[in-house]
């Protein structure tokens, strides 16, 4: 199977098992290790004689994992067949729109800008609140309005899109 | 004599304070908004009410609603926490009117003290030095301007009614003080319901340590030492300890005398925060005072052996003090560290959430104040901060080593979380050596960025963990459990007795 | 210098100690029998080893193995916690044999002082009152027997190697002896690998009181001040205090000269404990020496404000005691609480089993040292014992208004477990008064049995709680998850989206 | 539906719910609560102004509660009519036979009878180590041993006969 970690792209293989014993082939090179599930989410590794412990939150999907170790988070991506297909099939398609997003749930407080304006790089387009905190989100280069889609006084969620705009 | 106290506030400080009463036989009443039935300080309480929608405007900061529920439970006291109306006189009035005591000092007293421009007319009456500034609140962001160029650059620009670094503004420039004006009214109003503010000098590299202090009804004033909270971001503490490695025994000692001498000049009943600015060459200025609890006063609980919340109880009783200053010593170190949902790579955004995971430290010298549980979801409506986590040792060095073995057993997953970024402190050179001032997480930004360490090992553990997680929930491998136990160690239970060659 | 330690042993005091190594820098290694490879502690340590099947006897009491793990892991020195092989002189001269730093004292002090009868006859030589007694081990049924009669019922059968309780048995009446003896000899064959037994005349209405030692390799030994142990089952403490309600400052300051002399006379170095029986008239009696750190260590350290596993692992550094006896006093009071999964209305019969669901008290003044979590398996081959929970405050009456608040928060389900019958010793009158000794379980035993007091309104409660459940778990009310969180609190937000009249 | 708890027997209804605002009758009784499901395995009830709270342990069956509330722990039973119908059944049918039986999993240390030995009341027939404490099980009357279970050193679980016994 493949697997991203960060930049890294690595061939994993479970070969064997045998209760908590499992061997694994990474890259090629054998790795025995006894793994088990401990707490519920977490999951203890021995390998080598040292006792790893890795905290796993999965996706919705089943295929993409936040783990944490206790020095680093990483994003571990299982890359089946079907989600190779669906990345090679999505390839060069998409050409994306410039687009604010909501990067947390929060309630709209102020839209600054209407339809159509004109807006220049480091103007303030939309002001969340979120945990009583005010954030302004300022478009990085010029562009004009083309649609807003949310009111002031709304609520949105993460990955909202609020506005949407034409790159000039 | 209290018999039941109603806890206007929510989150760790609502449990907090209902654990002192719980322990001294007072009942205790949570008010709840719509966001939070299933908070903690609701099932910890042994009465409840809602008192209105989520919006804080609208339930926690509603005077009427918090009224009528205290008249409805008949509670004998009213204790605010800090925050939402804890350093509001209406409502210390408000409660006077109805016969409800108020924990916390006088109306009188908080408008002295809580408007800050106020405070700072008193303080210069007392003899207490504090920081050049406008003595008038500012009518307009042309005025803001005018007065931050008298003053010279770089300005403070606060909030009146603020606390907790909220409607806060650090200005080094003319260009910054339109919006810092217009944000800092703006988030002043939605937290205080108040969009006064104030423009004072900066004070560079300025140390903020502040003194405890705890008055009766008696005339009786006493401090319980210092507290250093110069690690900020957003102008908000986020890691305090007690003592300041800062202060020298006799600044302490001077600093204490005129803390006790601000607290009598207005005469101060209950527990209260003077805080004060320390230059790099130990001048000291009054900053202002928190008419209320600190998030932080569990350090100094640590360190002088007492229960603020029970003193507190015990004032509002009124009962004389019964701690003496010369009796009252500092034992050994504690640190305290806020732990907060946000995103620390991404500018401290507040990140809400479903806690997914949360395994807390214990043993020795640790006590966490918290409020979360796994599965519970972190409104979007308060503060990001989901509790705290307090060390005490002997020394400074081995609290500081204790902060980092109880970080190491701290795990909260399903949130965004700044306890990487604490661990990262404690390991900071300036920090470990306490020489440190409010500058030090932007001196100190890019040593507490994410490492981009790369190793190899951790790596393969983390891509073999995920794997197997994902093998285990493949339909195929798990028998449909029949008594609804699905969690991941069940799971692996089932999974785990698999065997032989596979080659997946 | 210590590098790297291996603790041998598992439960609570593993990951106490492995805490402490790692506020120091230590790393650590964990041994683990085939029923503990989800344990806490092998997860907590940087290193781990199996080193045999679950039974001790084949793991955490085999030398062989534990030796074989410390070699192949290149540790320093070796823990060992209490119990298993913490005061058999064997292992500690096999360390010593193998290069291993073992943490505790040399294994000649071991064997004067951990086998009891010969620690008796020290003790005589050194001027110390001992309860009288055999001065030699029995030999068989007939001699107990014959003993027992010599010296007057009631009389204690003890194990020589024993601890804990356990290999301990009270005899009223001649025919109890002869059953007394052959389990006596069976436990303590079983749990500490000899069945040497004797006999002691029993002290009646006895205190428990015990003192905490420290000494180094220089000749220096100091005393940690006391601890009352007198609430005891089946010769097991369960609740513990420093300091004691019933020790005089005079007495105190006499006892602990006693300890320190009795630590001096055999070298004693590292941390222990001398227990002493006090009879009602307030004479004093040494019972035996602990040469090792005990379960209740920490009211200890939370009073005197000590790490003892820090200072152990100092002392085994070989470096001289940095604490002073003239500078050591006792602030405030603590009590420890022994959370047991057990029924308590079926003679304390130990009960394992899955923790279901887990809630530990945090908040002022608490520490747990605990090592199980939600979905562990308590093994059934060891311990019962699952947790120790300790409070301190400013005055022993608030010690015990802080701990019953903490046994209020504190939830386990899935397992029997002790905890509302030790908030029913909180509220009897005699430990909240301080005047109890070691019949206090018996004494009380009428008062500490459940309740059979009715309320309508918690049924009616109960009741629903369970309805509501039931309901939401039929199939019909619960649309199949997709997301695999089947966790209450998720299937509660789909029951609970829905409205309407119902009738059923 | 009928619920037993402890010795009580009483009837409970669910009469209308509107997100956490239940209705329950009991016994004729109106009951307005809110009621939630907070931390996992424990509920939160609203009862006139009052909060408690309920740990539910739920058996496999679904329907036998334990539920633990500060002050006390109670059976609670869901009697619906399958359960009631098996509970009729089941009557008077049953007459039990005498045996031993272990209260806890555990360890067969001893067993100091043989098949056919006629005991007096006292005497021990099996000893059990658990959790490194040894229990002595005694008869409580006279009687013979029928049949012997299990062996020496065998791991028992709880509820599992050890020994039966004809009562003489």
């Amino acid at each position: 199977m493949e697997i991203h970690i960060g930049d890294r792209v690595a061939d994993v293989t479970l070969v064997s098992k045998d209760g908590n014993k499992v061997q694994f082939l990474i890259d090629g090179v054998p790795y025995d290790v006894d793994i088990v599930m401990a707490e519920n989410g977490s999951c203890s590794i021995l390998h080598g004689g040292n006792s790893y412990n890795a905290e796993l939150i999965r996706s919705d999907n089943g295929k993409n994992y936040t783990v944490n170790t206790f020095y680093r988070s990483y994003n571990v991506d299982i890359v089946d067949t079907q989600a190779k297909y669906l990345r090679m099939r999505k390839g060069g398609e998409e050409k994306q729109d410039d687009k604010i997003v909501a990067p947390m749930p929060g309630k709209v407080v102020k839209i600054p800008v209407s339809v159509g304006d004109r807006l220049q790089a480091g103007d303030i387009v939309v002001v969340l609140e979120a945990m009583k905190m005010q954030s302004n989100y300022k478009v990085s280069s010029d562009c004009t309005v083309r649609e807003i889609l949310v009111q002031e006084g709304d609520s949105v969620n993460t990955n909202q899109v609020l506005i949407t705009l034409n790159i000039n | 004599m209290i018999q039941k106290v109603l806890v206007a506030n929510r989150g760790e400080i609502a449990v907090r304070i209902m654990r002192s009463c719980r322990e001294m036989g007072i009942r205790t009443v949570a008010v709840f908004s719509e966001a939070d039935r299933t908070a903690r300080h609701v099932m910890y309480a042994d009465e409840a009410s809602c008192i209105g929608p989520a919006a804080s405007q609208e339930s926690y900061l509603n005077i009427d609603n918090i009224i009528a529920a205290a008249k409805e439970h008949r509670a004998d006291a009213i204790h605010p926490g800090y925050g939402f109306l804890s350093e509001n006189a209406d409502f210390a009035r408000r409660c006077r009117e109805e016969g409800i005591i108020f924990i916390g000092p006088a109306p009188e007293t908080m408008e002295a003290m809580g408007d800050k421009i106020s405070a700072r007319k008193r303080m210069i009456a007392a003899g207490v030095p504090v920081v050049p500034g406008t003595e008038e609140p500012l009518q307009s962001a042309e005025e803001a301007l005018r007065v931050a160029k008298e003053i010279g650059f770089p300005v403070m620009l606060k909030a009146s009614m603020g606390g907790g670094g909220k409607g806060m503004r650090l200005i080094h420039s003319e260009d910054e003080v339109v919006e810092a004006y217009e944000t800092a009214r703006s988030e002043s109003m939605s937290s205080f319901g108040d969009d006064t503010v104030y423009i004072e000098k900066f004070v560079e590299e300025p140390h903020h340590i502040e003194f405890q202090i705890l008055g009766d009804n008696h005339g009786n004033v006493i401090h319980l030492f210092d507290r250093e909270c110069s690690v900020q971001r957003r102008n908000q503490k986020i890691v305090e300890e007690s003592p300041s490695p800062f202060l020298t025994p006799e600044l302490r000692r001077e600093m204490g005398e005129k803390a006790v001498a601000a607290a009598r000049a207005v005469n101060y009943s209950g527990a209260g925060t003077i805080e004060f600015l320390v230059d790099k060459h130990r001048h000291f200025y009054f900053l202002e005072m928190n008419t209320r609890l600190q998030v932080e006063h569990p350090i100094t609980e640590e360190v002088v052996g007492v229960d603020l919340v029970k003193e507190q109880l015990r004032v509002a009783n009124g009962e004389v003090l019964h701690l003496k200053q010369d009796e009252l010593y500092q034992r050994g170190h504690a640190i305290e560290c806020r732990i907060c949902a946000e995103d620390t790579e991404n500018n401290f955004m507040p990140s809400p959430g479903i806690i997914q995971q949360l395994t807390e430290p214990n043993g020795i010298g640790v006590r966490i104040d918290s409020y979360v549980y796994e599965g519970y979801e972190i409104p979007l409506y308060y503060d990001p901060m989901i509790g705290k986590l307090i060390v005490w040792a002997t020394t400074r060095q081995f609290a500081i080593e204790r902060m980092r073995r109880v970080l190491y057993e701290y795990k909260i997953t399903g949130v965004k979380n700044n306890l990487k970024y604490l661990r990262r402190i404690m390991f900071t050179p300036d920090f470990v050596r306490g020489e440190y001032n409010t500058l030090f997480i932007e001196k100190n930004a890019k040593m507490l960025q994410r490492s981009n360490w790369h190793n190899e090992e951790i790596e393969n553990i983390a891509m073999m963990a995920a794997y197997i997680d994902y093998l285990m929930n493949l339909e195929e491998n798990t028998p449909s459990s029949t008594d609804g136990d699905n969690r991941p160690i069940s799971r692996w239970k089932q999974f785990g007795l698999q065997k032989g060659v596979l080659r997946i």
